[in-house]
């Protein structure tokens, strides 16, 4: 992904760009470092779901050149799929990937704020991730307690295999990565709030800074908490604190007796208090995104677009409030479970307004149906297949039933995982001229690939919802050698798990289609004419993105976003002075 | 297997055998229905309105396509939300009958234990020091309290049809997840903490108890089985164990 | 604020739940009410002090970093 | 807004990736973008007044690493209040003894007087950075130094800052005598559910000033390296302001040590 950056950098000197590309402290480089990163991790992810996945549907089969896959192994792969799934793709690729490539350019500015810091904070991201792939090669093995890592089972190395030097890089990477996304949502917000260029008042920004904005909001006390949680883990782990271990815990015949008596639901409470933020800062960008691509290419302005900036920050900011609905039934108290279920039912309000606008601003609009946009109509679908039933879950009674199953896997793959990819397929085919040196994407490859992409999806992650409603847990190695019991009730599960096992591994190649048209489109000579999908936003100005120079203009704003004459022929840009014509309506 | 409710086969649910299953089921399922419903509307809508023909030059209204549906939308939520907390409140607000038969349930790695309190309807104490699957002692009951000399500690949970029982879950290392489906029942298991969670078992047949929360590497294997008998039988399986129960419970 | 006008009510709803939090009663081993009063009232409050404290932090950070957009031109 | 002037006959145009550069610049290109520098500073003869500032300018460079600042701190202050709010959790909650009593073995630890010492000692550097800060802004000196009449901004500055380090350093070995102490009387950090806190709230401070002193050394090498006036206020200030949040933050925390137990 780093290729576009160093084939577009216009310096002079030849000499030594690769070096400098990797030192620079151009927010371009930074960004493309980052989608690098989530690159690589989704690579691996999707592997590790591969092997999962064959190995729940054929639990007898032998992974070549390794074997069996030992439950143990399982969990391994479980951990690490979410670990890198949500850390590093979910989290860097739409906030500080894409945020770095675009955000500068599309309030005007030439640059983020804190250049150093801004690449600091992605070197401090990539060392995270080296760190966590190590735990791979640790004797042992990778941690197994999942991406939440509960204590006890990651307090002591005595509780299974990988939670020793495996839980412990998880550990090391985990704050690694809490202080780098923390410096680059600090910088990104100085960005935002200081480097705007003139005109661009709060209402003319776009919604995607408004969602880059309130992730990043959330980004800064959400990861100082997950450090100081991991801070006070590795305590407990290597200084004999007791935190989060109760008094006289027996963990595999060993007694572990320590001063103080903690409790595994401290852990939860700090835990999830970045953990549910953290999923509103991997959405919020792709929220912002499908608005402005839907307004684009529907050729009108944003349905009720104050409200949707107001949306975005109830989401943020109910989105502290949210935390306990994780833990319905680890021992809350089932008052605090009353008031959590009200603060996240009412997320779904924001939301609903969000879901009625978007649908509202392409109601027969007749829009161009171009990838992007189809990518963003997807994401919509997805959000609602995946939304409706996080009211369900949201809901104490009913979580009970449905808690650690397989509902909740299909509820945040569709929601969360898939919407926020669709976000970022949106976000990579509609501003691939700008990354690429005004090359495109093959239109027709993109229809192909999103088709196929949303066809999977479903067939993917939808059935998980019946798996689910039949009480089929996750973290479950596999679905034989149960008792009777268990197999009578679990034991018929295995057909749908093999079709969603099909749909996963066809998910996964129907991404080499994306792949060869990354390849195609930067191997063909053809630009594109500058806003090839004439757009509004500031990052499509002229000289948005081109290295400054003194001669450039510099950027100003006289419109809001997404101005466009009643019968959509017609726009003006953000960076066109108001004609008399039609005076600007504020 | 029992005849399911054909509601209940069309999302793939499970039998319900508990008093309190029912309500639960009604309201899931009116959940799923409303959502599904939604879901068919909404993704009908996003079809609909991008394949129209005709350009719509007419400006959209925003109060009846924003602010009239949402405030529906609220409604129902709120609605949904106030029914699921009184079905919570119910289960979980109070605590079981006086009368409610005691059960502890241990949860280690990687099986469940379940202790009878026996004759004297009382538990004998339990010091965690003290647990020891190897020497027979997997609760670890103090042999010193004469309460403990007659408590019943199983791997199987009977319990009798159509009485409410009392559960105390433990843990005894790491946190499980107590789970009946069948009986709608989920909590997790907290070592350093005691909880109570109450249900009734109605219809007699053996059901499957699982762990749902990841504990280790044996996760998957770690189940045990509940048997509902009718109150007759249950009477005469416990007494049955009583007198199998060697006095003096140190082994 | 126009903009604090157009999403009132969601913010208002927010605030209301802000305040719906307060019957949080603590947290303890709190599964049933049996199990409530085993628990120490000095725990349930440490609990609940303590999910004040975070909620209140996070929030005011929240709207002061919106404060410090709003107030730049 | 304190008085920024930045005289052009001492401006200098700075080669990109100069140590120094607070991000004004270099964006990586290797060349300037178009910065407008007349800040009001007069004598490049335009009425600024009448004219929008816009994004650039010395000006905007403070403010710009002021929130930043802001926003860092932020963070900072959830890190200590996520450890505080353990604090009391695990303060009032025990366990259930065999008796099925509630035991709470929480056994505050005695704080040692030192403490009191070095809590003065912070609050003196911090009076002294906050001196130098303001003699950064002093509008006779910055007048002065525009003249050309050397620079007493950065000589006075720096007596302070000097003094701010120096005292700062004592603070830290006062902490250091402090956990001696507490080693000699058998406190470690894992004897006791309320050492742990201390040693933990205490460590993670140390470590924050650390940070403070390695920032005061640069804002030094600043003050003797760098040319432009602009470049060594910002760094000076948000130098301080850190300092200074390091040391209400440590009030806070040493009130919450001394009687929060």
């Amino acid at each position: 992904m780093s290729a576009p950056s160093q084939k577009l950098r216009k310096s002079p000197a030849r000499v030594h760009r690769f070096a400098r590309a990797i030192f620079s402290t151009s927010h371009r480089n930074i960004g493309f470092g980052y989608l690098a990163i989530s690159c690589i991790a989704v690579v691996i992810g999707t592997i590790l779901s591969w092997l999962m996945r064959a190995h729940l549907s054929w639990p007898n089969w032998s992974l070549p050149l390794h074997g069996l896959i030992l439950p143990e192994e399982y969990l391994a792969l479980v951990t690490m799929h979410g670990t890198l799934m949500l850390f590093f793709v979910l989290t860097v690729a739409p906030q500080t990937g894409f945020g770095n490539l675009i955000l500068p350019g599309q309030i005007g500015a030439r640059r983020m704020a804190f250049p150093r810091l801004n690449a600091l904070g992605m070197w401090i991201t990539a060392a995270g991730l080296a760190v966590l792939l190590c735990a791979f090669f640790v004797p042992g093995g990778s941690p197994i307690a999942g991406w939440t890592s509960y204590p006890p089972l990651s307090v002591s190395a005595l509780a299974g295999p990988g939670e020793g030097a495996g839980q412990d890089l998880w550990l090391a990477s985990i704050a690694l990565f809490g202080i780098g996304g923390a410096v680059g949502a600090v910088v990104m917000l100085t960005t935002i709030v200081k480097l705007r260029c003139t005109g661009m008042t709060w209402r003319r920004v776009p919604l995607t800074v408004w969602g880059w904005f309130t992730g990043a909001l959330l980004a800064v006390p959400a990861f100082s908490v997950l450090l100081a949680a991991i801070v006070l883990l590795f305590c407990d782990r290597h200084l004999g604190s007791a935190f989060f271990i109760p008094r006289a815990d027996v963990i595999n015949a060993t007694l572990i007796s320590r001063h103080g008596s903690g409790s595994p639901l401290l852990w939860l409470h700090l835990f999830w208090f970045f953990g549910h933020p953290e999923v509103y800062i991997a959405i919020l960008p792709g929220m912002g995104l499908t608005s402005m691509v839907i307004a684009n290419f529907s050729r009108r302005r944003v349905f009720a677009y104050r409200l949707m900036i107001a949306t975005t920050l109830a989401i943020g900011l109910l989105g502290i409030l949210v935390w306990g609905h994780h833990m319905f039934v680890a021992g809350l108290n089932p008052f605090a479970g009353t008031a959590f279920a009200a603060a996240s039912l009412a997320i779904a309000v924001p939301s609903t307004a969000k879901v009625l606008s978007w649908l509202a601003t392409c109601w027969r609009a007749r829009p161009f149906l171009t990838t992007p946009m189809l990518f963003a109509l997807g994401f919509v679908s997805l959000f609602i297949s995946g939304g409706l039933s996080g009211i369900i879950v949201a809901q104490p009674i009913l979580d009970e039933y449905l808690h650690n199953t397989f509902f909740i896997v299909g509820h945040f793959h569709l929601i969360m995982a898939m919407a926020a990819v669709f976000g970022l397929f949106c976000a990579t085919y509609y501003w691939f001229p700008l990354l690429a040196g005004g090359r495109m994407l093959s239109e027709r490859l993109g229809k192909w690939h999103f088709w196929l992409t949303l066809l999977f999806a479903y067939t993917t992650f939808l059935p998980m919802y019946f798996s689910g409603l039949d009480a089929e847990p996750r973290h479950y190695a596999q679905l034989t050698g149960l008792n009777p019991p268990a197999q009578a009730l679990l034991g018929a599960h295995t057909v749908l798990q093999l079709h969603i096992t099909g749909g996963a591994f066809a998910l996964g190649l129907t991404q080499f289609l994306f792949l060869f048209n990354l390849v195609r489109a930067m191997r063909s000579p053809e630009v594109a004419p500058a806003n090839p999908w004439s757009a509004t936003t500031m990052e499509w100005a002229p000289y948005a993105l081109l290295e400054p120079c003194p001669d450039l203009p510099t950027p100003v704003v006289y419109q809001r976003p997404c101005h466009y004459s009643d019968d959509g022929t017609t726009f003006i840009a953000q960076w066109e002075p108001p004609q008399p014509s039609n005076p600007e309506r504020e | 297997m029992q005849a399911i409710p054909p509601a209940l086969r069309f999302w793939h649910m499970p039998v319900d055998g508990s008093w309190s299953g029912h309500a639960l089921d009604s309201h899931l399922l009116l959940n799923l229905w409303i959502a599904l419903g939604l879901f068919t509307l909404a993704n009908i809508l996003l079809v609909v309105g991008v394949v129209s023909r005709r350009r719509a030059h007419r400006p959209l209204h925003k109060l009846t396509l924003e602010y009239l549906p949402l405030t529906a939308f609220a409604a129902v939520f709120l609605f949904l939300g106030a029914r699921a907390n009184s079905l919570w409140a119910t289960q979980r607000y109070t605590g079981a009958a006086p009368d409610a038969l005691q059960v502890e349930i241990t949860g280690l790695q990687f099986a469940w234990y379940f202790r009878y309190p026996g004759a004297d309807a009382t538990f004998g104490r339990t010091r965690n020091e003290l647990v020891s699957a190897a020497e027979g002692n997997p609760v670890g009951l103090d042999p010193t309290d004469p309460h403990g000399t007659d408590d019943i500690v199983r791997s199987q949970l009977v319990l009798p049809a159509d009485r409410e029982v009392d559960l105390t879950l433990r843990a005894v290392d790491v946190i499980h997840g107590f789970a009946i489906p069948e009986m709608r029942l989920k909590q997790n298991a907290v070592p350093g903490l005691t909880q109570h969670i109450h249900f009734t078992p109605t219809r007699p047949g053996d059901y499957a108890i699982l762990c749902t929360q990841v504990c280790g590497l044996g996760h998957y294997r770690m189940q045990a089985m509940l048997r509902v008998l009718p109150a007759a039988q249950f009477d005469q399986w416990l007494r049955q164990q009583e007198q199998a129960q060697p006095q003096g419970n140190q082994r | 604020m126009k903009l604090l006008r157009s999403g009132a009510p969601v913010f208002i709803l927010g605030i209301i739940l802000l305040c719906l939090c307060t019957q949080a009663f603590g947290q303890g081993c709190a599964q049933c009410l049996d199990s409530t009063r085993a628990t120490p009232p000095a725990v349930q409050a440490a609990y609940r002090h303590a999910i004040y404290l975070l909620v209140g932090a996070a929030s005011t950070l929240f709207l002061v970093g919106l404060y410090l957009l709003r107030r730049e031109p | 807004m304190p008085t920024i002037l930045t005289p052009p006959g001492i401006y200098q145009p700075r080669r990109p990736g100069r140590p120094g550069d607070l991000g004004e610049g270099d964006s990586g290109s290797g060349r300037r973008p178009p910065t407008d520098k007349r800040t009001g500073g007069n004598g490049d003869g335009d009425n600024w007044s009448d004219r929008p500032q816009g994004r650039r300018g010395p000006r905007e460079r403070l403010s710009r690493a002021r929130v930043g600042l802001f926003f860092a701190l932020g963070g900072d202050l959830m890190f200590f209040i996520a450890l505080v709010s353990v604090f009391f959790v695990a303060k009032t909650s025990g366990h259930f003894d065999a008796y099925s009593r509630y035991i709470n073995d929480w056994l505050p630890t005695s704080i040692p007087s030192i403490l009191w010492l070095n809590t003065a000692v912070l609050l003196v550097s911090s009076v002294c950075a906050e001196i130098a800060r303001r003699s950064m802004f002093r509008e006779t000196d910055l007048m002065d130094e525009w003249f050309g009449f050397g620079r007493p901004t950065s000589r006075r500055a720096a007596i302070w800052l000097s003094a701010t380090l120096a005292l700062g350093a004592l603070f830290l070995a006062g902490q250091w005598v402090a956990w001696t102490q507490l080693a000699a009387q058998h406190v470690l950090f894992n004897s006791n559910a309320s050492s742990h806190f201390f040693y933990l709230i205490t460590v993670a401070h140390a470590a924050h000033l650390f940070l403070g002193i390695a920032a005061l050394v640069s804002a030094l090498t600043f003050l003797a390296r760098s040319r432009q006036l602009a470049t060594r206020q910002v760094a000076v200030d948000a130098t301080v302001w850190y300092w200074h949040a390091m040391g209400i933050l440590w009030i806070f925390l040493f009130a919450l040590l001394e009687y929060g137990q």
